[in-house]
């Protein structure tokens, strides 16, 4: 009954995922037992005992305390197998063993923002050495957020003004994908994150120098990915729609006014800064709401994306 | 509730304020009485949450509950407690003057605990005022200047939450009273026949003990 | 207690004869003004129907929008505010006063053989406030909408804008009128039982409203300080809930589930309380195990105030309270338990009629049988961390307050209707409706029970591809779910049209004793003193009964 | 149930000014407690006797003492009152804090805001500010300049 089983939760990525799926399949046929079990004692009774005349006298049947202990009894006990079951997996999932990699997650609306241990950061992109405790610690910069991974089958809230944690081993070379479950505004659903399950070669590399695409692609198409995956898009759009933040779609090469009453060309410079002091100089009309990305671009993702703005004419 | 004059069904046995869908007086009191029990549990639980979240809050914040309390003037705060104990004496004994039909002290009574209730009403007044004169104010409107001990001003939000929704209830309560006072007047309690004044006695005693929990927490926490 | 009996229950000297109900007095101005049970609860009814039918149209814009990912028809603001009315008019508009108020009002008086409730004008008042709570919960729509969830979590409600104050002080306000009603069925079954009518005479609707005023009463207060909390935090920055001011805004969890857990079982409650008069009804047989199924109602009010951290299990709560709540939750799976299986004894051996109430009561055993059963993936700890905040969520309370809560109000609206109005539908194509209900609810909300274990989490405007097959799958049943309760209602409606029938007072054969009475029943109540002469449930013959003494008189 | 007839004239002034006079004692106990340092003790200490005041209103004013009903009644809801407060508390007072290893105490530590300036509400749209170190534009003058 695998296949089921994969239909229902997807494949199994993490260690954690067997315990919690056994447990899982488990009350899936326990709820289909008794649909079926109700279901059929139901039918079973509407056919065989339908009302056929209007004189029909029923047997004065009040209570039989035998079957009524028996079925407080059956439940009773079910659940009680379920109770344990479930807190033994969660235990486990809660208490995160010590050697443990230890990467900081910053959630904020609507982006995740990972920190490593040697101070590497990245957006959006997790990556995690394959077969190694990791822990998560995380906190939210702005409202409640939820770092969920189904295939790990992991959650845990991410919570303004304190940290939570969360650890796993992912068992699965590849990527995974990371939802936000807790509602938090309009760009809920697309705060979305993957995680690269590295080896641990690719892993040294990863910190190094950046994953195989950034190292690889041509810059404009590099420039686009980083649009697209750290979080640009929630705020620029390319169509000329006024977001949060200007559109990209057409300013390169023209002048941008700034509040202080400037105007800018906007040009390599202009956008680089742009991008590491996002405060030096703010598009009149804007907020000064958009976040440094220093430390979270590496230099050729940043004339990836000078390179893809220059393309959007 | 549990007032309305029957004029459907008045016979000449039945009394003129019992309502149609009862049949006897002491069933309508029984229910009355009931009714009005359990909207004094919902206040219990209302308050309750404010109750809870000053305890957690207090619990987390220990230093700057205690740093804050100091402002509050110790004297008026026993001051108040004494006038609602009495105004709950003299309302206790509205209720019994009504059920030994002596009329004329229902009304004095009532006037007794109307005016201590405006009393406790202007006690809090001079000491609000005095609050927002040095700033002392909830939330983000908090600008005492001077503080050693930082969120001094989450106790200021419970404060004035929590008396300010007991203000509320003695207000509340006032007009409830004068309701009364107007139909004492009109000679309408007696022996027979007192239950209003019986269920808003109760609820001016819930007010009451509301206070005097809130005394001690707001007041004496040092 | 039990002395209150000593007179007959008319007193003396009440006017001979009284009007059917409906037409005694005429106008609009006396239905406004009307403190009869029965018109309030009417009231109420159709309020409850108006804003089922806004719910179920915003329902169906939600499903369409999913139809797709990315935008289909309206934009993820849009979404976001849509869903949180659908929640909050389901909640707070529908559910909560759905049986309470409108079919307890109607019928807790008549099966007590009570004249009215313990305090008509307050029931009133409570309908005037639900009213006021309903239009300041629309007109948040001019101020911008809404888009917190109906949760309300801080400290996202603290800082969106919007109508979020106001949408909460109606939440405030329509509290309170569900308190009022709670207050009112508590003393009415305390002082207004019919002249003998001890408490294992009462009929279990009784029992079960009974357990949910429990509730009201004991919640709602709660939930109203935690409105209000949120309101000062939002207008004066109190510091509660914002960890910016020192707060913990996962207390404010804590605050709202002490009143919203409870009150799912607000909402189940009472749907049990309808299924436990339908299905004798039309399975001509005593209930089986009546103190079982009235305790059991009690157990579950009690026990469900003890579970509420269940859905914070991945709210960064402690381990330890986790655990506790974990434990406790699976404790309501026993009375519920307790319940179905009573219920189906009852009909077992019985003389069972299929008529539209009862393929409602029907459908409600087996959607609350799923419904209930995946409550416990979500009460236990492991598999709870893997569905939070995903469709399977969605699905699970879909199943118990649209399938079960929502089905088992059709079921008594049906099953009172000809009571209420002496007008019979027409039962062969209320069936249909039904069985459209049962279908269409089931292939709205089982593929969503497929996508929520497979990581689509809920209050998602935007999806993978992946699961666009399941969500097109479940529109489709909305469809199909639509058209059934769309065509009850016409059903129902088209009943009205026809001339009033002299409509026999008992056209189930019910035993309970609204059935004793005209159809519609006159202004006040019964026109003749009544006697029990059997117990609620008693099919028996009443040659047998009159033989028989003890259990019943 | 209380009726009618057991709740009125079973109490008569006296008794009610006697316990008045309790009451009125007890607040002066209570005012002179807080006033002598019992540590940890001295909430512990004022809430006993609020209690004790409580319950005196409660069983005399109140008449409880014969309504024995309504006396369920009430302690049911002081009851479930209690029950929110303890069980909040098990989640609350069990919950240990996390820290990331390189930090030693939380980074978004408790400000004691607002002291004296009004409290920033946290819109959730200050991202730049939020952000662990926006760093200063640099002192050179802004990149290009238009004329
Ligand atoms: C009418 C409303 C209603 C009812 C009756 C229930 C009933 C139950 N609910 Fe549900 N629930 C909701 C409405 C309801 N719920 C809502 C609205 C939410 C989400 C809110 C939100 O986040 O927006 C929710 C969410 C929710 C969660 C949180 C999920 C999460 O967000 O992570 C949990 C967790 O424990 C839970 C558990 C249960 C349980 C154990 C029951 C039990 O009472 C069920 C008991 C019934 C049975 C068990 C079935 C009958 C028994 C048998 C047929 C016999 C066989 C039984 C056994 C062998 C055990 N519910
Ligand atoms: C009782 C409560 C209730 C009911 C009945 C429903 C009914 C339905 N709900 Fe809803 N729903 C909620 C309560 C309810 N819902 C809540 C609380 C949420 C969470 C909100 C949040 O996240 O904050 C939610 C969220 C929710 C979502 C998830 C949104 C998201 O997370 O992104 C979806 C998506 O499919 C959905 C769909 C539906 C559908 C298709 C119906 C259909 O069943 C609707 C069918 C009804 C009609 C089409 C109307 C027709 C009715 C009549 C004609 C009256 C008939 C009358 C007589 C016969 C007398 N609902
Ligand atoms: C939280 C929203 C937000 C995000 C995320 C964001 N920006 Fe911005 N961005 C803004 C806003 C608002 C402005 C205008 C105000 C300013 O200049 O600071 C802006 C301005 C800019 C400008 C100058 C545009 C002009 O017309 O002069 C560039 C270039 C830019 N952003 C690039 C990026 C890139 C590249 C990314 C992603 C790596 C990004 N932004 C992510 C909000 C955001
Ligand atoms: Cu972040 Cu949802
Ligand atoms: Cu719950």
């Amino acid at each position: 009954m695998n296949w089921f089983r994969d239909y229902l939760l997807g494949p199994q990525s993490a260690t954690h995922a067997t315990e919690v799926d056994s447990l899982f399949m488990f009350i899936v046929y326990l709820t289909i037992f008794f649909f079926f079990f109700n279901g059929a004692l139901i039918f079973y009774a509407a056919r065989r005992w339908r009302r056929k005349s209007d004189r029909e006298i029923t047997p004065h049947i009040t209570h039989n305390t035998k079957l009524e202990l028996l079925w407080s009894l059956i439940p009773a006990v079910v659940v009680f197998v379920v109770f344990f079951w479930g807190f033994k997996g969660y235990v486990s999932a809660f208490i995160p063993p010590n050697e443990a990699l230890e990467i900081v997650v910053t959630g904020k609306k609507w982006v995740w923002q990972f920190e490593y241990p040697d101070g590497t950061r990245s957006l959006n992109d997790l990556h995690v050495p394959l077969n190694r405790d990791v822990k998560l610690v995380m906190h939210s910069e702005d409202v409640i957020h939820s770092f969920f991974v189904p295939r790990f089958r992991l959650k845990r809230d991410v919570i303004p003004g304190r940290y939570t944690e969360l650890w796993f081993r992912a068992t699965q070379p590849g990527v995974q994908q990371v939802f936000c479950a807790e509602y938090c505004g309009k760009g809920h659903s697309d705060m979305l994150a993957r995680i690269f399950v590295d080896t641990p070669e690719q892993y040294e590399t990863f910190l190094r120098e950046g994953d195989e695409q950034t190292r690889t692609m041509p810059l404009g198409e590099l420039g686009r990915l980083v649009y697209e995956n750290k979080g640009c898009a929630t705020c620029h759009s390319l169509d000329g729609t006024r977001g949060q933040g200007p559109s990209f779609k057409g300013i390169w090469g023209h002048p941008a006014d700034g509040s202080d009453g400037k105007n800018y060309v906007v040009d390599a410079n202009y956008i680089r800064q742009s991008i590491l002091y996002p405060q030096a100089v703010v598009v009149k009309g804007f907020e000064p709401i958009m976040p440094t990305f220093q430390g979270l671009l590496r230099e050729r993702e940043i004339l990836g994306v000078i390179e893809y703005i220059k393309s959007l004419q | 509730m549990g007032t309305q004059v029957s004029n459907a069904a008045a016979g000449p046995e039945r009394s003129p304020f019992l309502q149609s869908h009862f049949t006897e007086m002491v069933q309508q009191f029984d229910a009355a009485k009931i009714g009005m029990w359990l909207f004094l549990v919902t206040e219990v639980l209302l308050f309750g949450g404010l109750f809870v979240g000053y305890g957690i809050m207090h619990a987390s914040h220990p230093e700057a509950f205690k740093a804050a309390h100091h402002h509050l003037d110790r004297t008026m705060g026993a001051l108040n407690t004494i006038v609602l104990l009495v105004s709950s004496f003299t309302m206790v004994m509205a209720v019994w003057s009504a059920s030994v039909n002596k009329k004329k002290l229902v009304v004095l009574f009532l006037v007794l605990t109307i005016l201590l209730a405006g009393a406790f009403l202007v006690v809090k007044y001079f000491e609000y005022s005095h609050k927002f004169h040095d700033g002392l104010l909830p939330g983000k409107f908090y600008t005492h200047q001077g503080d050693t001990v930082p969120g001094q001003f989450l106790f200021f939000s419970f404060y004035f939450m929590m008396t300010g929704l007991h203000g509320i209830h003695v207000l509340a309560g006032m007009i409830a009273l004068t309701w009364l006072l107007r139909r004492a007047l009109r000679g309408d309690f007696g022996a027979g026949y007192y239950g209003p004044v019986d269920l808003v006695g109760l609820y001016w005693h819930l007010v009451d003990m509301i206070w005097i929990y809130l005394f001690p927490l707001m007041y004496l926490i040092s | 207690m039990e002395n209150v009996s000593s007179a007959t229950l008319h007193g003396s000297g009440h006017a001979a004869h009284h009007g059917d109900y409906l037409e005694d007095p005429k106008g609009l101005r006396s239905w406004l003004t009307t403190v009869d049970h029965k018109r309030i609860g009417i009231m109420y009814m159709w309020s409850v129907i108006f804003f089922m039918v806004v719910g179920g149209l915003l329902a169906l814009l939600l499903r369409l929008e999913l139809l797709t990912p990315k935008q289909t028809l309206i934009t993820a603001e849009m979404y976001n505010r849509v869903f949180t009315l659908h929640g909050a008019v389901m909640v707070f508009l529908v559910i909560i006063p759905g049986i309470p108020a409108a079919l307890g009002n109607f019928a807790l008086p008549l099966l007590l053989g009570a004249k009215d409730v313990a305090f008509p004008r307050l029931n009133l008042f409570s309908y005037y406030l639900y009213v006021t709570g309903a239009l300041m919960a629309l007109c948040t729509l001019l101020l911008g909408g809404v888009d917190t969830g109906w949760t309300f979590y801080t400290p996202y409600s603290t800082t969106t804008g919007g109508g979020v104050t106001l949408m909460v002080l109606a939440a405030f306000v329509l509290g309170f009128s569900s308190i009022f009603t709670g207050v009112n069925f508590i003393a009415t079954v305390h002082t207004l039982r019919a002249p003998g009518m001890g408490w294992f005479e009462m009929p279990l609707f009784c029992w079960s409203m009974y357990a949910t005023a429990l509730i009201q009463i004991l919640a709602t207060p709660v939930l109203g300080i935690t409105l209000l909390l949120l309101v000062m935090e939002r207008v004066m920055g109190v510091g509660i809930f914002d960890p910016q001011l020192g707060g913990d805004p996962v207390l404010f969890q804590h605050f709202f589930w002490f009143y919203s857990h409870p009150a799912v079982y607000i909402m189940i409650l009472p749907a049990m309380a309808v299924i436990s008069e339908v299905i004798p009804t039309f399975s001509k047989k005593t209930i089986f195990g009546y103190k079982a199924i009235a305790f059991s109602s009690i157990a579950i009010a009690l026990l469900g105030f003890l579970v509420w951290a269940h859905h914070m299990f991945t709210a960064g709560m402690s381990l330890f309270a986790g655990a506790i709540f974990s434990f406790l939750t699976f404790f309501i799976a026993i009375p519920s338990a307790i319940k179905v299986f009573n219920w189906i004894a009852t009909m077992w051996r019985g003389s069972i009629s299929l008529r539209a109430p009862m393929i409602y009561a029907i459908s409600f055993l087996l959607m609350f049988t799923i419904g209930g059963l995946t409550g416990l993936f979500l009460a236990s700890l492991a598999t709870d961390v893997h569905l939070h905040d995903t469709y399977f969520v969605v699905a699970h309370f879909h199943y118990v307050m649209a399938g079960s809560n929502l089905v088992a109000l059709l079921a008594g609206i049906h099953y009172w209707w000809p009571k209420m109005f002496g007008r019979m539908y027409n039962d062969k194509l209320a069936s249909v409706g039904a069985a459209l209900v049962f279908l269409g609810f089931n292939a709205t909300f089982l593929p969503q029970f497929v996508m929520g274990s497979r990581g689509m989490p809920r209050r998602y405007y935007n999806y993978l591809p992946e699961f666009q097959g399941l969500h097109i799958a479940s529109t489709i049943g909305s469809w199909i779910l639509a058209s059934g309760l769309f065509l009850g209602l016409a059903v129902l409606i088209a009943s009205l049209m026809k001339p009033k029938e002299q409509l026999a007072r008992n056209p189930w054969g019910g035993r309970t004793l609204e059935w004793e009475t005209a159809s519609p029943p006159t202004t006040h109540n019964f026109d003749e003193p009544i006697a029990l002469r059997h117990g609620p449930y008693d099919y028996r013959p009443v040659e047998e009964i009159e033989a028989s003494e003890g259990v019943t008189r | 149930m209380a009726s009618y007839a057991e709740t009125h004239a079973v109490t008569g002034p006296k008794t009610y000014f006697v316990i008045l006079m309790l009451l009125i004692a007890l607040t002066v106990v209570t005012v002179a407690a807080a006033g002598i340092n019992f540590g940890e003790w001295n909430v512990v200490i004022a809430l006993l006797i609020a209690s004790a005041k409580g319950s005196l209103v409660a069983l005399f004013f109140m008449h409880l003492r014969h309504d024995k009903f309504n006396a369920v009644i009430f302690v049911t809801g002081l009851g479930f009152l209690a029950l929110f407060l303890i069980f909040t508390l098990f989640d609350v007072n069990t919950r240990k804090t996390v820290l990331p290893g390189n930090l030693k105490a939380p980074i978004l530590e408790f400000p004691g805001a607002p002291l004296n300036k009004p409290v920033q509400p946290s819109t959730g749209t200050a991202l730049g500010e939020a952000l662990p170190a926006t760093p200063a534009p640099p002192a050179a003058a802004p990149a290009a300049e238009h004329k």
